[in-house]
């Protein structure tokens, strides 16, 4: 993993299994695609272009100038305050997703240059417990913005997350407060920080940092919205209508400013912030 | 152990028992003396033992008090201010000035209902957007006049369906959170009764915060992490344990800035303490936040929330990943999107 | 008029026919009243409850101390600047505006007080041309909120208007934004704005000065909207609710902050006033 | 006088001579150019004795330049934001980021429709409240970053309906006015065709208001005005005399900062020509306020808004009143309520 290179600690060491397959069957369309083709196209089903996950290191190589990207993540991981254990221990949930993502928690935030831009960005990740915030993600993200106002530069945050991290109870609700509060002083700073919300974006962390975005961007395909669909049919049983929550509904109710493809997401970034050249 | 129904039986008798000492002239009063002492020590030890669950349930015990109960005494004058100006009127989140020890402050008040016909005007208080807007507008107004915030916390949780999202109930909270972080006037939050996730600290992002010593407050509900994290929704018991949502927890855990006692069984079994309790204690906080600097109190506030968090150095923990290499990862978000 | 007796250059001086008439009939319920039952039940029909316009003076002597009233309304009038004629002459209109109502425009500004706590106070006339805001309404609003920011003192407005006075064209319209400018000022000075809107507060009167309340209160009875029924209707044809602009559809729009009866709003403004005794 | 179609029918034939010329071989030049010198003088005879009512027709001509057209053209790089955040995304109002002359402002702009799909999204230009909302956060936005904010204003007026005024279309305008009266940078708004009423100014009180030639504004439109005041629809040439509601008018009594001449016949004769006016004046005052310190601007800002109004001592005009002592006083509001 190319973008983790200098800060070898960060990651945690895990011997992945070896990628063998080349092949891989679409969730959506059921069709069985060539890996390096989906790859290739951004993670897209070539076929019916249903948009898959994009680890972190995929979304950064994405984003921004090639070998631009410097992880500056705090070297932290969950302290599991609770010491919580459900079926399993959150130790043990941490454990796995580390293994499986190579990423000590939900989020990667780093220095990079977007056409040339300097920015700081932090991308989470799906895979790692639902990209679920933490007491880990809000200080990594409170990091990303502190270091955006000292180094005057722009601040893009990547959500992919279904909201608060349980295990934790009200020090994960917490983040969001802490989370908006560094926000804070990065308006105060006169930075801007451009919230890019990808599928899902949800609970506590729409309803705080990334709804907070001086610009909202949202990924074509994201799921957009507070409450889960279980959680709102268990609560009132409603009928839903069926583009709840989707992009074009998260549009067409003013919630956010724009919808755009993932293979465009780059030259976007680069539009939007040639308008903030003066300022960060 | 006895449970709380033999208790009120018990305490039935001893009043019946008053009674007849009164009317018949016969001298039970030592009988009774004894009696009540009993009951205050079966009383102490049944709630002193209360289990995380037992205090859920008391949170939410629809005979337990509610903002407008606490209002309406502890203040005075209380003058409801309507509206976020934009969409509606949420009658499950109220604001308005009154007056607390002479001084004019600004109440932020989640409120539920009793009877039916008042939960359904009340959403059985869980708050829309139009009632963070109108928090958010009763706020910026406080600050306009230099009114310390008071919010009282007492919600499910926000309200969640179809008319919420449409109206970006998620923006809605976000944008009280940063009004709250930015507020140059005191705020002070007060958990009553049900905390619950972001639609609780939506209004709870303050400089001080305190909890009824019954209230819980949590990052979900027992029900729900139960059919999340452990796929069984009669987990519930168990759940409200590992949450730590009980204000002793939260007040051990230095989540919390003081526990408000309340009498044995509840606030609801003795009002008139509770109301006292509580009063001291907004007096008291009111007057120390309400002593210090504008810049100081924002600094405070800041670090308050910028320090909160629980993490440690990667690798501190020398241990060798238990991990069995499985990819078994499970998504376990408050609200994990239905897939 | 007792309460302009101390600045009699500011009545025009006409001859109001003597109110030989002790009956009135309601035109609401038809009923035959005896006016000074009217009178004495705050101008509202003792039989049916519909509330009638109230005059300057009524109003003003509704709201305040007796004898507190202090007109401090500016020596102008309007100045027709674009010799606006219609079917009649503008200044026709004003001249017998001024004869009806014995004022010199749709409004007037005092110092009084209100259970003891000394306030700025506009009041508006319906009866003057529709209780339409020109210059010169402009300018005394900004006058009184001028005063009260001077004296430190809560501005309190009592709204009647049906909006902007076609007759000056757009220097009217710009009412809307001198009026807002000077809010603004007395919202730097920390100095509260009552807003009491009554029937009806339309167009540029609600759209500008009006909304703009820290503390808005209708009267009971009041309609509360920008454009009217005609205008509505004219335009987009559309089917309007019952309770369409009343003042429970502003308040159950969340518009306003409160309802209240003709008779209470004495108290219901000594109540208000309380607490901001520190302030102003 | 020629009138509008008969020389368009010239021009039309002036086209197909010089294609007969060209084809032909015959010398047809000095007839063409004698035809083309005659056609100039016709237009200029027609179009400079227009009245205000002619005018109004060219400010709604639907060959009238729009918006974006002027954005496209104008600025570069026009990047749309989208939503209120609340409610929905107007499409009537239109704000963005875009770079004039090397520098980012934020726009806000009134967009009509063509096509009556078009018209349909775009409610035919008339803002509502979703609309001055998003207004509210574009400028908001623009003033966090420095931006100075351009407005172009072509409405009939801001959209009066049911659901404008459950959304309180009239506080949103209020909003609107306050959030530019305080906006600590430089505003500069541009009429291009209509400026309908509060929908207009809602996004119109700036440092600097320019007008195109042949645009309008007005407290009322005239047909409005005369169902109103004449009571007859049919007056409405002489209502739109009456409100002085052109270009020249305003400029002439002060309302007005600079009227930006248009080609013969309106913008859509010669879009470039516009475009050019447009931009060096766009350019022009934009520089001079951008030289002003903030404090200046704000004071003058307060101060134009301040001493707006036409009144005079009372008493000053020593008439006798004209009043024949009739009660027939009418009401005759913009909006006038319904009775
Ligand atoms: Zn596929
Ligand atoms: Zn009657």
């Amino acid at each position: 993993m190319s973008i983790f290179k200098d800060k070898q600690y960060l990651r945690v060491n895990v011997d992945k299994a070896p990628d063998d397959s080349l092949w891989m069957k679409c969730k959506a369309c059921g069709e069985l695609i060539f890996k390096r083709r989906v790859r290739e196209n951004n993670n897209i089903c070539p076929s019916c272009g249903e948009y898959f996950f994009l680890t972190v290191e995929e979304r950064i190589e994405m984003l921004v100038d090639e070998d631009s990207f410097d992880n500056i993540s705090k070297s932290i991981e969950a302290a599991d305050p609770l010491k919580f254990v459900d079926r399993k221990s959150y130790q043990d949930r941490i454990e796995q997703a580390q293994g499986v993502t190579g990423i000590p928690d939900a989020i990667v935030v780093g220095k990079a240059t977007i056409n040339s831009v300097p920015v700081i960005l932090g991308v989470m990740d799906f895979r790692f417990i639902g990209g679920s915030m933490g007491s880990v993600m809000g200080e990594q993200i409170c990091h990303g913005m502190e270091t955006a106002i000292q180094d005057r530069r722009p601040f893009i945050l990547v959500s992919s997350s279904g909201g608060a991290r349980l295990q934790e109870g009200l020090f994960s609700l917490m983040q969001m407060a802490k989370t908006t509060a560094v926000r804070a002083k990065l308006a105060e700073a006169g930075l801007p920080f451009i919230s890019i919300m990808t599928y899902p974006t949800s609970g506590g962390v729409q309803a705080s940092i990334a709804s907070l975005g001086d610009v909202i961007i949202a990924e074509r395909g994201a799921m957009i919205g507070f409450a889960g669909r279980r959680v709102i049919q268990h609560t009132i049983a409603q009928e839903l209508p069926a583009d709840y929550q989707t992009d074009t509904f998260a549009f067409e109710h003013g919630a956010i400013d724009r919808v755009v493809q993932r293979a465009h997401m780059r030259e976007e970034l680069s539009s939007l912030l040639g308008f903030f050249a003066e300022v960060a | 152990m006895s449970n709380e129904r033999t208790l009120d039986l018990l305490e039935t008798k001893i009043e019946e028992l008053k009674q007849l000492n009164e009317m018949d002239g016969m001298d039970l009063s030592s009988e009774i003396a004894k009696l009540e002492t009993k009951l205050v020590e079966l009383r102490r030890e049944l709630y002193s033992n209360l289990s995380d669950w037992e205090r859920v349930k008391i949170a939410r015990n629809p005979k337990r008090p509610y903002s407008l109960d606490y209002i309406n005494t502890i203040f005075t004058g209380f003058y409801e201010l309507h509206g976020d100006r934009m969409i509606g009127d949420d009658r499950a989140l109220l604001t308005g000035l009154a007056k607390l020890d002479g001084r004019t402050v600004m109440l932020v008040a989640q409120q539920k209902g009793r009877s039916t016909e008042e939960n359904t005007e009340r959403f059985f208080g869980m708050t829309r957007p139009q009632g963070y807007r109108k928090a958010v507008r009763a706020m910026k107004l406080a600050e306009r006049f230099g009114f310390p915030v008071i919010t009282f916390i007492d919600t499910p949780g926000a309200y969640p369906g179809v008319e919420s999202e449409e109206t970006n109930i998620g923006g809605a909270i976000a944008e009280s959170l940063l009004t709250m972080s930015q507020l140059r006037i005191p705020i002070l939050s007060v958990v009553i009764g049900e905390g619950g996730s972001g639609g609780a600290l939506a209004i709870g992002l303050a400089d001080r915060v305190l909890m009824l010593e019954n209230a819980v407050y949590s990052v979900i509900t027992p029900e729900g992490a139960a059919a999340i994290l452990w796929k069984e929704k009669d987990k519930s018991e168990e759940a409200a344990t590992a949450l730590n949502l009980t204000a002793e927890h939260l007040s051990e855990l230095g989540l919390i800035d003081a526990v408000i006692p309340e009498p044995l069984g509840g606030a609801h079994k003795d009002f008139d303490q509770t109301v006292e309790a509580l009063t001291s204690s907004l007096v008291e906080f009111l007057n120390e936040l309400q002593k210090l600097e504008l810049d100081k109190l924002l600094d405070a506030r800041f670090e308050r929330y910028r320090s909160i968090g629980s993490y440690r150095e990667l690798g501190a923990l020398s241990e060798e990943p238990s991990s069995d290499g499985s990819a078994d990862v499970e998504s376990a978000p408050a609200e994990s999107p239905d897939e």
